[in-house]
């Protein structure tokens, strides 16, 4: 049956279904009971299934993630939330360390149904500490799986595949998105947890992007059809492992490719997409494989420059246009 | 302690209540947004504190730091411009509520991730140290911060090198919605020094002397090289974790997770205030340090009612023009971003 | 305790030994590389301990945990096929020396990163306890991961919660180069329990007897429900940090530095061994626990010589015998590392 | 005047100099003072400078590198050492949510002068949890400079450098290097910190790369020299800024770009230096930007397979030999 909810509403009904399905799902985290959450995600549960399945911590990220590493060992799929991905620098070593490396480090013997659910992105002013994107941090690890679901829809079956599978997974949740409304259908089928999805069909040129920029994509492309420019929209839903294949089609047929990224360009998540692009579809490619990210600086707090330091629909559209715009005779870009 | 002193604390609670309150209705107004910690209720930890340290002393603080600053001398027309993201913030308008920064005046920072307090303060009583200077660093923390691992890394670095580092902990009872006794094994906080063989204590927060006697104390103690000392300065906040949370749900779901059961922790959180109560109310439960000071200083016949309305005048006109300047200080360019982030470069070449 | 019991610690505190004495030449060799910490001195520590574990209990180790594994009832050629890094290793060459697994036995692995195993314990016995089985956790860690953050957040949230951990400290005075009173502010590692009201006691960890006994205690009181339990054993390492560490630096160094002052550290180190002993030396200070155990089977009329020589001959052959399984054993191909990279896909498809 | 030295001595005369030269530099980290460092970097410092300036530390990293970012701002030039980048997971919000962002968020009123090394990359046979590379977690890093010198000269250089500088600097140092030998000339002027340089000249193709895989680049550069394929090789120096100009001009005189690193190639630092190429070499390229990296597996122990995770002198020339291969006619990569 479909629904209108919000983002955070299908991920709080996602914990819930497995929750109920399977008494070795647990929830940990700061707040996530009794207070419901920072972002609600958890509401509701902390009465229905008591203290010991939904936990509240103590401020200590290292130890309770490390803590979710030492319950997946022993059978149990817990399900730890971050209050943000800032703080999980202080959790790495038992994502990056442990989680990824123990069913590796001892030749396959344990599962790593270890599923660390964390908030980030650039909000409202909340300064440089409390701004971080960080995917790609997670996406070179290998042993680790990552998801970055945009939409309600997508919350609901990447969370409950994340929750299923043995592999440890990281769920990067937009802090923007949790208030964001959408079309949910808990009975249609899931795709692939890893598949990309293409949110919109063009030929002209093929946005790759992911999470938040989602939409400000789709905006732009809305923008850019009024001027007879029709952008293919293509969500990733995964920054590890990434699905070439959907990516490669697209720009093989629109032979032009744009990557937007929230995170500052320098080395984020976008590198890889399209150093990856760029030589897996070289010869299709009829200008320089572009990429539009965040300005390179911690946000700021004053409101007008946080804004100017991130993508915007309009900073997309132009970016579309620079890519599209015929080179001058004999120029190189 | 003379008439001048306490005034001059009377004064910094009041100006901490009413700047703290003032910024809560610009926050609703949308004047300043982000996540916006607000003091009312434990003035008096920072007045006491602060009003005990030397000038030459370092301050470190967390992102409940407005009152921090400001008793430091960061002046509040600085710190209201910085909450509304102007150039003429304390931050440059880069930092915002959480990033309070006033090099001059030693007041090393508003830290927000939690637990990051510790290590810098160590830091820089270690340079102090090394440089045998007579200069103490005073580093603030929640009772919630104690449970992350940097509390008792630190603690140990300073006790093993007997580094000059006051600890002090505003314990709220509360991490944002969790009570102390459902974070924290040993809910004395005071007690976990022991770890360290610090020497520490337990003080009441809501008293302004205690808590300046307690202080000048320790400091007197750190400066003859004794190491580190830790207080904890039991207090409460009458408003919620920020801006963003009401603070009012806390009995209500709490008694339905726990309604077939007799826990001790319904009671102890049955017996805190679920909504910011009014100024009667606090003055009828006695327990509002301002309200306390003020009695004090009357019945001592140090300051009578009309001056304390006086005082009180004096103070709204200034968290009225700290105000005022915020609103006309100007919005900082992306020129004034880079040269922040570049502000270490100088001449040097990079590539 | 019977006499067997006696006699089957006793033989595996010798096939501590005796392994670890090989694993040292294998070393030498060649047939083992990267970091090899070896146990010489401590084996009281792993076979009181462990010998007085329950099968269901779960153990979480460090990298110094080959002994460790064995008394376990891993068997010694899977742990020596692991050194060589071979198929047959109990990680199939996979993990090597610190990283010794073997699931079937509840022994969750070897941990390189100091301060991993306290979380990883206290996630298997929040297991437990929600599940409320009769079973406990061991935590092994060493007197310099005590100064992990992870340390004190995990002893917190296992008061808390009175989850069933057994905390064992392997104290043996030195984190690498450096001695317990050159890293912590309060070398009684016991006593840091405090700061989380953990139940915490000191013993000799060179006589396996006492290490039994304490820790059986503290296992019945865990298994009462009461919460983790901290034992601290007082222990050495005979040997240096690991086969990269000669460990006969200290001294000479140390008096340089300190040359022109009286430094409690001096004395403290100067009675350190800054060699490895000869066998005789060991049974003239008397301090090596198999001696010490050795003569108390001895004088107790547990054990005679002859058996004592018979003991020893036959651990001996089965040292030998895991050089021989381990050498025979096929290196491990890149499509057995990419299996345990995949252990837990199943039939998922992924994209 | 030059002389051979080691790695590690360079290092440590440069550390020697420095903190004669200024009694505000000191350092911290793990068995640096008695112990005299676990690969000899710190040797003799503390005898010569006492206990204060050379600071054994208990196992803390997060704590000591915060110690770090206190001590410069209170004025002094701390060099924290972390005995290995793989515990450096557990110093990452002092080095990323302080050190980087504390100049930036006060507004640009303190310093920063602060140098963490670190060793790291696979060395020989120290399993998963000890063989990280995680160069790319220091990339995306606003504020952060990062430098990775492959050579005792460069060593000498840019640690003075850093030191000197009063910025936040992470140093990479291979722990394969530290017994390589080189000349060291200690008046000779220092090229800028983040500069590269080329270490090879060439006319058939570039090879970008840095750390230890410098010396195996040009090792494969050298072989396949014997077959007239004539290989440059660029060797970074530096990875936050990184110097696009040299690596530029570089491609646009060979048309052939082969980026090596010895990190797994999914969004490790090749990522960026791939991406950025790509775009801005497009028109000078022949062929597809290739990257040649590790495995995707955490490293295992077992000695054959780990030494098949990353790049050798041999699959580098494989590498080389594939990237120049004539397309067949009408076939695309
Ligand atoms: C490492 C980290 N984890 C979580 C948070 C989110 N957070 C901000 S304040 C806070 C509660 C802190 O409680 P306490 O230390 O008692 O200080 P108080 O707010 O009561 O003054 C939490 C969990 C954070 N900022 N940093
Ligand atoms: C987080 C981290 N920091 C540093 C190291 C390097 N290291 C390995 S063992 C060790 C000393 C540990 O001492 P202790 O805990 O006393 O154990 P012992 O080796 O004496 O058994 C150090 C510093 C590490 N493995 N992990
Ligand atoms: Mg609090
Ligand atoms: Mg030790």
């Amino acid at each position: 049956m479909a629904n209108e909810v919000l983002y955070w509403q299908a991920l709080n009904q996602a914990l819930d279904a497995e929750m109920a399905a399977d008494d070795s799902v647990f929830v940990l985290g700061e707040d996530v009971g009794l207070y419901g959450g920072s972002y609600r995600v958890t509401e509701g549960l902390y009465v229905k299934y008591g203290e010991w399945r939904v936990r509240d911590t103590p401020i200590s990220e290292g130890s309770f993630t490390g803590l979710g590493v030492g319950a997946a060992l022993a059978g149990m799929r817990p399900v730890v939330e971050i209050m943000t991905i800032n703080f999980s620098l202080l959790a790495l070593d038992a994502i990056v360390n442990m989680a990824a490396k123990i069913p590796f480090m001892s030749g396959g013997q344990f599962p790593m149904p270890l599923v660390v659910r964390m908030p980030g992105g650039v909000a409202k002013q909340l300064a440089a500490q409390h701004s971080q994107r960080l995917e790609q941090m997670y996406m070179n690890v290998p042993g680790l799986r990552v998801a970055v679901p945009a939409t309600p829809q997508d919350a609901w079956w990447q969370l409950r595949q994340a929750i299923r599978t043995d592999e440890p997974i990281v769920l990067l949740e937009h802090e923007l998105l949790y208030f964001s409304k959408g079309m949910l259908d808990t009975d249609a089928e899931a795709p692939p947890m890893h598949r990309a999805a293409v949110r919109r069909e063009g030929q002209d040129l093929t946005i790759v992007t992911y999470s938040r920029m989602v939409d400000l994509s789709l905006r732009a492309a809305d923008r850019l059809a009024a001027d007879g420019i029709s952008a293919e929209v293509v969500d990733l839903r995964s920054l590890r492992p990434i699905d070439w294949d959907t990516c490669a089609r697209s720009v093989e047929k629109t032979h032009y490719l744009l990557v937007v990224e929230e995170d500052s360009r320098f080395a984020g998540a976008g590198a890889e997409v399209a150093a990856t692009l760029a030589e897996r579809c070289f010869f299709s490619l009829d200008a320089p494989p572009a990429r539009h990210g965040g300005l390179e600086m911690p946000t700021p707090y004053n409101a007008t420059l946080e804004a100017a330091s991130i993508p915007t629909v309009t900073s997309i559209e132009q970016a579309v246009r620079k890519l599209l715009e015929p080179l001058p005779q004999g120029e190189q870009r | 302690m003379d008439r001048t002193a306490k005034i001059a604390m009377l004064r910094d609670m009041l100006l901490a209540r009413a700047f703290e309150e003032r910024a809560a209705r610009e926050y609703t107004r949308g004047n300043i947004a982000g996540f916006l910690h607000l003091y009312p209720g434990e003035e008096a930890v920072a007045v006491g504190v602060l009003h005990a340290a030397e000038p030459a002393d370092y301050i470190v603080s967390t992102y409940r730091e407005h009152v921090h600053a400001m008793v430091r001398g960061v002046p509040p027309r600085a710190v209201m411009a910085e909450l509304f993201g102007r150039i003429d913030g304390c931050s440059k308008g880069m930092g915002g509520s959480m990033h309070l920064f006033d090099r001059e005046r030693r007041f090393m920072g508003g830290y927000a991730i939690v637990g990051e307090t510790y290590p810098v303060a160590v830091g820089i009583a270690y340079t102090i140290a090394m440089r045998e200077l007579p200069e103490a660093v005073i580093c603030f923390f929640g009772d919630g911060a104690v449970n992350q691992g940097t509390f008792h890394e630190s603690l140990n670095m300073a006790a093993l090198w007997r580094l000059p580092v006051l600890f002090v902990c505003e314990n709220n009872h509360y991490q944002i919605g969790t009570e102390i006794h459902r974070h924290s094994a040993v809910a004395e906080v005071y007690k976990r020094a022991c770890a360290h063989r610090i020497p520490a204590e337990r003080v009441n927060g809501m008293d302004v002397l205690a808590v300046h006697e307690a202080t000048r104390n320790a400091l007197a103690r750190i400066r003859e090289g004794t190491g580190p000392q830790l207080l904890e300065f039991e207090t409460y906040r009458f408003r919620g974790h920020s801006m963003a949370d009401p603070g009012t749900y806390r009995p209500r779901v709490e008694v339905q997770a726990y309604e077939k059961e007799e826990d001790p922790v319904t009671v102890a959180i049955g017996e805190t205030l679920p909504t910011y109560p009014t100024a009667e109310q606090i003055a009828a439960a006695g327990t509002d340090s301002i309200a306390r000071m003020a009695t004090h200083m009357n019945e001592g016949g140090l300051l009578e009612a009309a001056a304390l309305e006086k005082l009180q005048a004096e103070i709204d006109e200034i968290v009225e023009d700290a105000v005022q300047f915020a609103s006309r200080s100007p919005e900082p360019t992306l020129e004034d971003a880079r040269a922040a982030l570049d502000c270490n470069r100088g001449m040097e070449v990079l590539i």
